[in-house]
């Protein structure tokens, strides 16, 4: 089990390392000058000269590169041009808020789309489900920024507090990712629900209920958590559209932001973060499956 | 006679396949008696409608696409199961009649101890405590004679072989101590070696537990073995239907004639043994179109016009008490023209 | 029938060994080896059947695969017709297929879902450059004749055919090559007793009809009874017993094999046969047990501590017959 | 929010929403318009503009830090501090922070964008703690408004240890301390930004107890929180839709007021990003007045600002006293600009729809922040009316930073530029179109001396405002014949605010100049005005 | 809008509708076709997408204007539907439904071209990977964990936004390049498990050389899964496009694309709800459609499905 650990985590490693030195080439391979002002007034060459041997600009690319990696093992992030201000300030501030976001569309995600897909699934091909399927697939094909609209349009009077700021992008991504998820769970529960051992239940003469709840979808949960792996990341960093539009001062907002304003400091650290998020994903859905799954926690331990 | 235990009367189990090829009728007409204490053999050839049968009488067909026609009767215990509320349908399933089937793999739960899995019937149905459940689930494997019980109930199935596993799930359908056992092909999966095994098994928890099993297989050599008496099915119907000697010593149905004639033996004579073997010529029709008239029809040795045109019934083939021995053929009307024929040496 | 010269087929201490796999994302522990097949050694003589049966997992698919190098084998020989199929390269190896065929079990997915019956046969025809365009055809047309199809089948998939229908196209396919030798592998096991009794048939056939050498694999002994000269019984990647049918059926040497036998059950409620009913499960060819691989399941009573600590060789334990037993004059 | 809470005349919470975030809250080193905002609450100036927007001489100037002035010598300005002022720390603010201000903004280091409108103050001295003596190079109408208008007076004793280069990312600028009516309290990136009442200010405790900026992508969604109760101000409403929408909420009033901003399109006269060559293209006088005919400004006008704007005489906003219509410019005349495209060689000659000459194509890309909606509508307006003309315009849509960034390296073709405009033409136009704007705020780096010399002269020695207006006219009249921009736009102003605020007055140079005096009665409080922190 | 266009519209509609019919005629005598059209929503996409790829092709015929035409920048800015501008005009004067027509052109056209790219790289690598097995296999799948392991939206953002005027087939090759590293995986995963089939080994057996083999025998019972996941990718590419176009970074104006049509209509969304309203609806619609394709052709692809 350590080993596999031990294994794991080097892999993981070796992920993120790739990952920001792609960022870091693509980004360096780009540069333009750290000179221009965010309110594009003309800087003093001597301060030109100035920020650029602070950021390291007037050496080659290796060095640079060596001298970003030493920084970032003794947890330095850099200095953001654009907030004037270190990096690891800059996400501190962003990843909690993402991370309610997150969490909130997470578990509305998980939750809504596990209960209509086991619903969905009970009453196959019958008008509920096809009905709820149809209106699923409305909301997946739906651009999410497009969801949006609809509260951008009709203004919500409301009170201005952080727990209202978050309701509505937690609920655009929420029923975006429940959509899917509720495709997913009743695809896995008829799958399962069609194998011996639910039959065998049945046999046994347990209700119907306790058959579909209790040993259908204990099964059916397996594969969700592959997608929870790969949502829980995604929700982080990837929510880049539905934080813009909402104006929600996460990590996505912060990454496109310093894209776009050519920010790279935040713009790798943001690649870091993503990657870690990413790794993290998967190593929670591995150590869930582990949790969730006999077949894998007996052969791991 | 005593009552029969389980009274099976003009079964139909129909499948309505969506794709516009039509009703497929996989169980069309089957009667059968089951008593207590006895082995019941069930055999025919793939797709012959022996696992719908089974899966009817415990009403566990998928609806849709299956359905039971109405006029299908199955008494149990005096009660008809086809009508009875679903309330009261469970409390006989699991309970009064239990079920294992073919294949322990993956007729298991992969995600439960097999401890819980074998206790949950008990605790569904005689309201056992969590820790009563699991000393008699210990029990039940002691029962079916997996070593160290103690330590194998808190095994999951995948940590089991196969011949384990299909004893976890005798052990599953015995815990409430149930009056019927339906049993599933329960050895098709397994090797000759285990299905020896698990044969003997039920022989002797049959002794001891007193129940009646309706065994299911395809092989005539395990019901020779083991079943009292013999239902041989083709087509969704009853063909022939005897005491197990009786059935082996004068098989009347030309194809269980067919069927037995089929079989390499072990103990054929050196002569025979590296001959050629007696099968039967053609193959069992798609369910969704049997042929009409005598459904064996077109692969039976002796047809005649009539077969093609009229759908023999179960006749009596007058041997001991009436309805000891049935077989559904014209050939027990005229039976010069199996002579005439005489088709198998 | 050691490597005798009349041989067909002749392997020679014939082993296979499966690494074991990596868990998860291949980072997890490796796990142990499976000796699948663990120094086995057989001969065929030219229009000859050789039975080889065992149960699940001994082994017998890998014997019949490492033969025609569909798996590499690590150690051993195999000739056919005194060519070391073994050492050659693939142009050659691809020539000597012409020779030897495989049939398998499982009739579902041995054909291609996507190819048409004429497309299956024509391929092999196109391969070997033996017949093209209409000259095809009427190839294609005889050999489902000869496998008892209906030429009109050809146009069909495989999943519009029944599982003896399919078994006949996998027959089929390996008889368009012409070949001398056949590896049956289990080609009966999926298929009802009328069926198989019919596949069974068309096989003895061919068999007197184009003098084919079959290596029979499976495991009902009743079946092969029916259809070999000699057998060989496989428990754990090892031969353990070996002879000529009628002698293994009449009096086996190996208590394996003896209560193999007594196991299968037999259509007659009034046989009245011993039946030896084992103790315990295959152990997994991952973890054989030292000695003797029998010993925790043999019946035997003389079985002792040399059983558990020595393995037992195969050796002639009667004329023709052999067997791997410290106690086979003694048998059951 | 609980009721209860605060209650009375010091209550109210103004939430402001904007496109827009500030830099840095350090006077000096900004010069966007959301750091001046926030920054005019936190630091004094020595006095201010009065609502007449008068900057000629010194008679409607409102008293600020300084209580009153005098003129030693015409040249000589000496100023009396307010003995009440206090930084927000305690300290008494003093005429050594007034020197050391002077001193900050004139360093080249800092590098103030103002600093080039202080270049004839000779020298700022000081008298005693509380008296400053400003002293002039030379006499011209607005050296007052030059003395007072620029500078924010900055607290000496915090940042004098802060190297000059550093300024720009000095920690002072997320966590200021200030002089004004207003302290800050807490900046959340990308979200909003607070200030508190100082109730201790010696020019009259402000009644708006709160001062909340909610950044918002951009004005539109500004305008949707407003509607939506999330926000009770708006700077500008921009477009007629925004306007309309607000006007059909009655809880909002509008404020007109005059606009500060004009944009154009602006030509590169250098090569992008080599300012020793010129431009490929609009190094040719004709080519760009023939571009500038090609354009239908009132009809782009109408279409982005309906009559939210008008169309410029030139460059200038209408808060300008010089803005004239009668100036001349080039007219739209789209077959004339065709007829001279043709006889500079630009034909299109290979069917394609683009005019082409020597194998070149009639093509240049046009530099557009994203974050301007009207803009963006402009370029793509102006990207078909080039296109029916046979030129091929395509769009370098970039971010705002990006766009700034590219505009001082002069890395452009053309550029949609907007401009926000000092109460008075006298700095801005100068930095903007002369020589002296080189390397400076001039991206487009067009000079004609004849030009300067009459912005010099309309500056520096004119006497009263009629002749002011007679040189700005003419200077701008040599101008619009050379063509060294497309004058789009100059903006009308409309602020919306809740109608619970009263007393809302707005100086049209500076929106929230005067928001300390805005107040809201005690019986219209909301929960939002009440709530504590 | 004149009448021919009116004409030339239903036009398109009623070959459409003869497109359906005729896909449902030529496959309904196989399995799969017939597992397809039982899908709820299957004829119906297959309509949608038929609609849109026939108006497309007939752009000029069924629309009255160019796509970056301005009628009347003074007065015809952001009017609502009527005959003329049927689904309004928008805030430059432009006819939406023209744009929008035009526009399907190069939505569609992305979504399919990239798809394209995406899943031609996704089969090779994890062709390539399943096949050799061994150390190629671990490089690959090392390379797209790495590719996994960044978002797909920021990798383009970050290429698009720093690498100024990429052009649109950059622009496609980019959402491609970036689209294939899920698709490797599946195919990977589906040659192993094809691999280790017996008519493979049969295959071999008959002497065939490892191009036949795969191509002809595991290839085309691995597709699909592929089929399927590119017919959902299509749709995610144009939403892939559309979020790109809506933070300015997608297809440059003046060429209209469903995504850029919804981003420049966006702030107008209170006043003129029509500009981002229809080419909105056009991808829910035609992402819908896809993934309806998309759900029908699993159906249709998997044989298991027939006892269903
Ligand atoms: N869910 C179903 N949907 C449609 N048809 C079905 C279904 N289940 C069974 N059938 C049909 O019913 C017929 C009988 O099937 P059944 O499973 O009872 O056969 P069997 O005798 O048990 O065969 P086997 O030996 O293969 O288990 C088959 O021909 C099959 O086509
Ligand atoms: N490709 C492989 N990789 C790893 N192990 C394998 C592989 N193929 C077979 N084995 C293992 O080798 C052993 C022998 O397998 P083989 O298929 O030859 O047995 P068999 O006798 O044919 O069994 P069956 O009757 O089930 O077909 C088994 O334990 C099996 O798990
Ligand atoms: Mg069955
Ligand atoms: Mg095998």
């Amino acid at each position: 089990m350590a080993a596999w650990l031990v294994r794991r985590l080097a892999a993981s490693i070796a992920i993120v390392w790739a990952v920001v030195t792609l960022t870091f080439l693509i980004v360096h391979l780009a540069h333009g000058s750290p000179c221009g002002q965010p309110d594009g007034l003309p800087v003093s060459p001597a301060i030109c000269a100035d920020l650029t041997r602070r950021f390291g600009l007037d050496k080659p690319i290796s060095t640079q590169y060596y001298k970003y990696l030493g920084a970032l093992l003794h947890g330095d992030l850099g200095w953001s041009i654009a907030l004037q201000r270190p990096v690891a300030a800059a996400l501190a501030e962003a990843l909690p808020n993402t991370f309610a976001l997150a969490l909130t569309a997470l578990i509305l995600d998980f939750a809504l789309g596990v209960a209509l897909g086991v619903y969905q699934a009970a009453r196959e091909r019958r008008f509920g489900d096809i009905a709820l399927g149809n209106v699923a697939l409305f909301v997946n094909s739906m651009p999410t920024f497009w969801l949006v609209l609809c509260p951008q349009v009709h203004a919500f009077s409301c009170v201005a507090d952080f727990a209202w700021h978050l309701t509505l992008p937690a609920l655009t991504l929420g029923l975006v990712g429940a959509a899917g998820t509720a495709r997913y769970q009743r695809a896995a529960m008829l799958e399962v629900v069609r194998q011996d051992f639910v039959r065998t239940a049945r046999a046994k003469g347990l209700r119907e209920r306790r058959v579909l709840l209790r040993h259908a979808l204990r099964n059916a949960l397996l594969p969700l958590i592959t997608l929870f792996g790969l949502t829980f990341p995604f929700l982080l960093t990837g929510a880049v559209l539905v934080e813009t539009v909402f104006a929600w001062p996460g990590m996505g907002r912060l990454a496109v932001t310093a894209i776009l304003q050519r920010d790279y400091p935040i713009v790798t650290a943001a690649a870091l973060v993503a990657s870690v998020m990413v790794v993290l994903g998967n190593l929670l859905a591995d150590a869930l499956y582990g949790v969730a799954d006999p077949r894998i926690r007996v052969r791991a331990t | 006679m005593t009552e029969p235990l389980l009274r099976v009367r003009d079964l139909k189990t129909y499948f309505v396949t969506e794709h516009g090829s039509g009703t497929a009728r996989a169980v069309d007409g089957v009667s059968f008696d089951l008593h207590a204490g006895e082995t019941l053999g069930l055999v025919g050839e793939s797709g012959c409608g022996k696992t719908v049968t089974s899966l009817s009488v415990l009403r566990l067909i998928p609806e849709p696409p299956g359905h039971i026609r109405p006029g299908s009767f199955i008494e149990f215990a005096g009660r008809n199961l086809l009508t009875l509320a679903p309330r009261e349908l469970r409390a006989i399933r699991g309970n009064q009649i239990a079920m294992i089937f073919q294949e322990p793999m993956t007729s298991l739960n992969p995600v439960f101890t097999v401890g819980y899995q074998i206790a949950e019937a008990a605790i569904v149905h005689q309201r056992l405590s969590r820790r009563a459940a699991r000393t008699r689930a210990i029990e039940m494997l002691k029962l079916v004679g997996i070593p160290d019980p103690a330590q194998g109930v808190d095994h999951y199935p995948h940590q089991m072989s196969g011949g384990m596993r299909q004893r976890v799930m005798i052990a599953m359908a015995l815990v409430c101590h149930p009056k019927v056992l339906i049993a599933d092909e329960p050895t098709t999966a397994l090797d000759v070696t285990i299905q020896a095994q698990i044969l003997e098994l039920l022989e002797r928890l049959q002794a001891e537990l007193g129940m009646a099993i309706m065994l299911i297989t395809h092989d005539l050599g395990v019901v020779a073995g083991s079943a009292d008496r013999v239902v041989v099915m083709y087509a969704g119907q009853v063909v022939e239907q005897a005491p197990t000697p009786e059935l082996f010593a004068r098989p009347l149905h030309p194809y269980t004639e067919g069927l037995l004639a089929s079989v390499p033996r072990l103990d054929a004579p050196p002569a025979r043994a590296r001959g050629r073997l007696h099968g039967i010529p053609g193959q069992v029709p798609a369910a969704s179109d049997w042929p009409g008239g005598c459904r064996f029809h077109p692969r039976c040795p002796y047809a005649w016009d009539r077969c093609r045109d009229e759908e023999p019934p179960l006749l009596d083939a007058g041997a001991g008490e009436p309805g000891t021995h049935t077989v559904r053929c014209w050939l027990l009307t005229e039976p010069q023209r199996r002579t005439a024929r005489a088709p198998l040496p | 029938m050691t490597s005798s010269a009349a041989a067909l087929v002749d392997v020679q201490g014939l082993v296979k060994h499966f690494p074991g796999e990596r868990g998860a994302f291949g980072l997890g522990r490796p796990r142990a080896v499976v000796r699948a097949v663990d120094d086995v050694s057989f001969a065929i003589a030219s229009g000859q059947t050789l039975g080889l049966v065992g149960e699940s997992g001994c082994g017998k698919s890998t014997v019949g695969r490492t033969i025609l190098r569909l798996i590499e084998p690590d150690a051993g020989r195999v000739a056919i017709d005194g060519v070391n199929v073994l050492t050659l390269g693939g142009r050659e190896l691809r020539a000597l297929r012409r020779r030897m065929q495989i049939v398998f079990q499982d009739p579902y997915g041995s054909l291609n879902p996507r190819l048409t019956v004429r497309q299956t046969l024509a391929e092999p025809l196109a391969i070997h450059h033996l017949a093209a365009g209409a000259d095809a055809g009427r190839r294609i047309a005889a050999l489902l004749e000869e496998v008892g199809l209906d030429p009109g089948f050809a146009k069909s998939y495989a999943h519009e055919l029944s599982g003896g229908q399919r078994q006949r196209v996998g027959i089929a396919r390996a008889l368009s090559v012409e070949p001398q030798f056949l590896v049956l592998d289990e080609p009966v096991s999926a298929l009802d007793v009328s069926v198989q009794a019919q596949v069974l048939n068309l096989l003895a056939d061919l068999q007197q009809r184009r003098r084919l050498t079959y290596l029979f694999i499976a495991h009902d002994l009743a079946v092969v009874k029916h259809v070999a000269d000699h057998v060989a019984v496989m428990y754990l990647g090892k031969i353990v017993e070996r002879a000529p049918g009628p002698q293994l059926y009449a009096a086996p040497r190996h208590p394996y094999t003896t209560s193999l036998l007594s196991a299968v059950p037999v259509p007659d409620p009034k046989a009245q046969r011993p039946r030896i009913v084992l103790t315990g499960d295959v152990p997994s060819p991952a973890q054989p047990p030292p000695g003797c691989p029998f010993h925790p399941r043999c019946p035997h009573p003389k079985k002792d501590a040399r059983c558990r600590t020595e393995p037992p060789a195969l050796r002639e334990v009667a004329p023709g017959q052999l067997a791997a037993c410290h106690y086979a004059e003694e048998p059951l | 929010a609980r009721k209860g809470g605060c209650t009375g005349d010091y209550c109210g919470t103004l939430v402001i929403a904007g496109a827009g975030e500030p830099d840095i809250l350090v006077p000096p080193v900004t010069s966007l318009s959301p750091s001046r905002d926030v920054i005019e609450q936190l630091f004094l100036k020595l006095a201010d503009l009065g609502l007449s927007g008068n900057t000629i001489g010194d008679e409607d100037f409102q008293p600020l830090l300084a209580e009153r002035w005098e003129w030693d010598t015409p040249t000589t300005l000496v100023f009396h501090l307010d003995p009440r002022a206090r930084w927000q720390d305690g300290r008494a603010v003093t005429a050594a922070d007034v020197a050391f201000t002077y001193d900050i903004y004139t360093d080249s280091l800092v590098n103030s964008p103002v600093r080039p409108t202080l270049r004839q103050i000779a020298a700022v001295t000081t008298r005693d703690s509380l008296t400053v003596v400003f002293r002039f190079r030379q006499r011209y109408p607005e050296m007052f408004y030059d003395a007072v208008y620029h500078m924010r007076i900055m607290p000496s004793h915090l940042l004098r240890e802060v190297p000059r280069s550093q300024w720009r990312t000095a920690v002072f600028g997320r966590a200021p301390v200030g002089d004004g009516p207003y302290r800050f309290v807490a900046w959340r990136s990308g979200e909003s930004l607070e200030l508190a009442a100082d109730s201790t200010f010696f020019l009259g405790r402000p009644h708006l107890r709160r001062l909340v900026w909610r950044f918002t992508p951009d004005q539109q969604v500004a305008v949707t929180q407003l509607i939506a109760g999330d926000a009770d101000a708006v700077e500008v409403l921009i477009t007629p839709d925004n306007r309309d929408r607000v006007r059909a909420d009655t809880q909002l009033a509008i404020y007109p007021y005059k606009g500060v901003a004009y944009g154009y399109l602006w030509f590169n006269f250098a090569a992008p990003g080599d300012t020793t060559q010129p431009h490929p293209l609009f190094g040719d006088r004709e080519l760009r007045r023939a571009l500038v005919m090609t354009v239908d400004r009132g009809g782009l006008l109408r279409n982005v600002f309906g009559d939210m704007a008008k169309v410029p005489p030139g460059p200038m906003s209408q808060i300008f006293s010089i803005w004239d219509p009668e100036t001349r410019e080039l007219p739209h005349d789209s077959a004339r600009a065709a007829r001279t495209l043709t006889r500079l060689g630009w034909t299109d000659s290979d069917g394609d729809g683009i005019r082409d000459r020597d194998g070149h194509p009639l093509a240049f890309r046009l530099l557009v922040p994203t974050t301007s909606a009207p803009r963006r509508q402009y370029a793509r307006l102006l990207q078909e009316q080039f296109r029916a003309m046979g030129v091929d315009v395509q769009l370098d849509e970039v971010d705002f930073s990006v766009f700034n960034e590219r505009a001082h390296a002069g890395r452009f073709d053309a550029m949609l530029n907007t401009v926000n405009t000092d109460p008075t033409p006298s700095s801005g136009v100068p930095q903007s179109w002369t020589r002296a704007g080189f390397g400076g705020l001039n991206y487009g780096r067009y000079e004609n001396p004849a030009f300067a010399r009459l912005v010099d002269r309309a500056v520096t020695s004119v006497r009263g405002r009629d002749e002011a207006k007679r040189t700005w006219r003419a200077a701008i009249e040599v101008l619009n014949q050379d063509a060294p921009a497309i004058f789009l736009f100059a903006t009308e102003n409309a602020a919306a605010v809740h109608r619970r605020v009263a007393d809302v007055r707005i100086r049209p140079d500076s929106w929230l100049a005067l928001v300390r005096t805005w107040r809201i009665p005690a019986d219209r409080l909301t929960d939002r005005d009440r709530v504590e922190r | 809008m004149n009448v021919w266009n009116w004409l030339a519209v239903g036009g398109a509609a009623v070959l459409a509708l003869v497109v359906v019919a005729e896909i449902r005629r030529r496959t309904g005598a196989r399995a799969s076709g017939r597992r397809f059209f039982r899908h709820p929503t299957a004829a119906p996409a297959v309509f949608v997408l038929a609609f849109f790829v026939t108006v497309a092709l007939a752009a000029p015929l069924v629309t009255p204007y160019q796509p970056y035409f301005q009628i009347d920048i003074a007065r015809l800015a952001n009017h609502p539907p009527s005959t003329q501008n049927p689904l309004g005009t928008d805030p430059l004067s432009r006819d939406v439904w023209s744009r929008l027509v035009y526009g399907a052109r190069i939505s569609l056209g992305i979504g399919a071209i990239a798809m394209l790219v995406a899943v031609t790289t996704g089969v090779v690598v994890g062709g390539v990977a399943g096949y050799f097995r061994r150390w190629v296999d671990a490089t690959l799948m090392r390379l797209v964990d790495v590719g996994l392991a960044m978002p797909r939206m920021f990798m383009l953002l970050m290429v698009v936004a720093l690498w100024e005027h990429v052009p649109l087939a950059v622009l496609v090759l980019l959402i491609g390049l970036t689209g294939w590293f899920g698709t490797s995986r599946l195919v990977r995963a589906e040659v192993l498990s094809v691999r280790e089939r017996e008519f493979v080994a049969a295959a071999r057996a008959l002497g065939a050389e490892p191009g036949r083999v795969i191509f002809r025998h595991v290839l085309p019972n691995a597709a699909a899964p592929i089929i399927v996941s590119a017919a959902l990718g299509i749709g995610n590419v144009m939403l892939l496009e559309a979020g790109l176009s809506f933070l300015g970074l997608g297809v440059p104006s003046p060429a209209p694309s469903w995504g850029n049509m919804i981003a420049d209509g966006f702030p107008k969304m209170a006043v003129a709800p029509w500009c981002a309203t229809f080419p909105g609806l056009a991808i829910s619609l035609v992402v819908m459609a896809l993934n309806a394709v998309g759900d029908a052709l699993r159906d249709a692809l998997d044989p298991r499905k027939e006892t269903a």
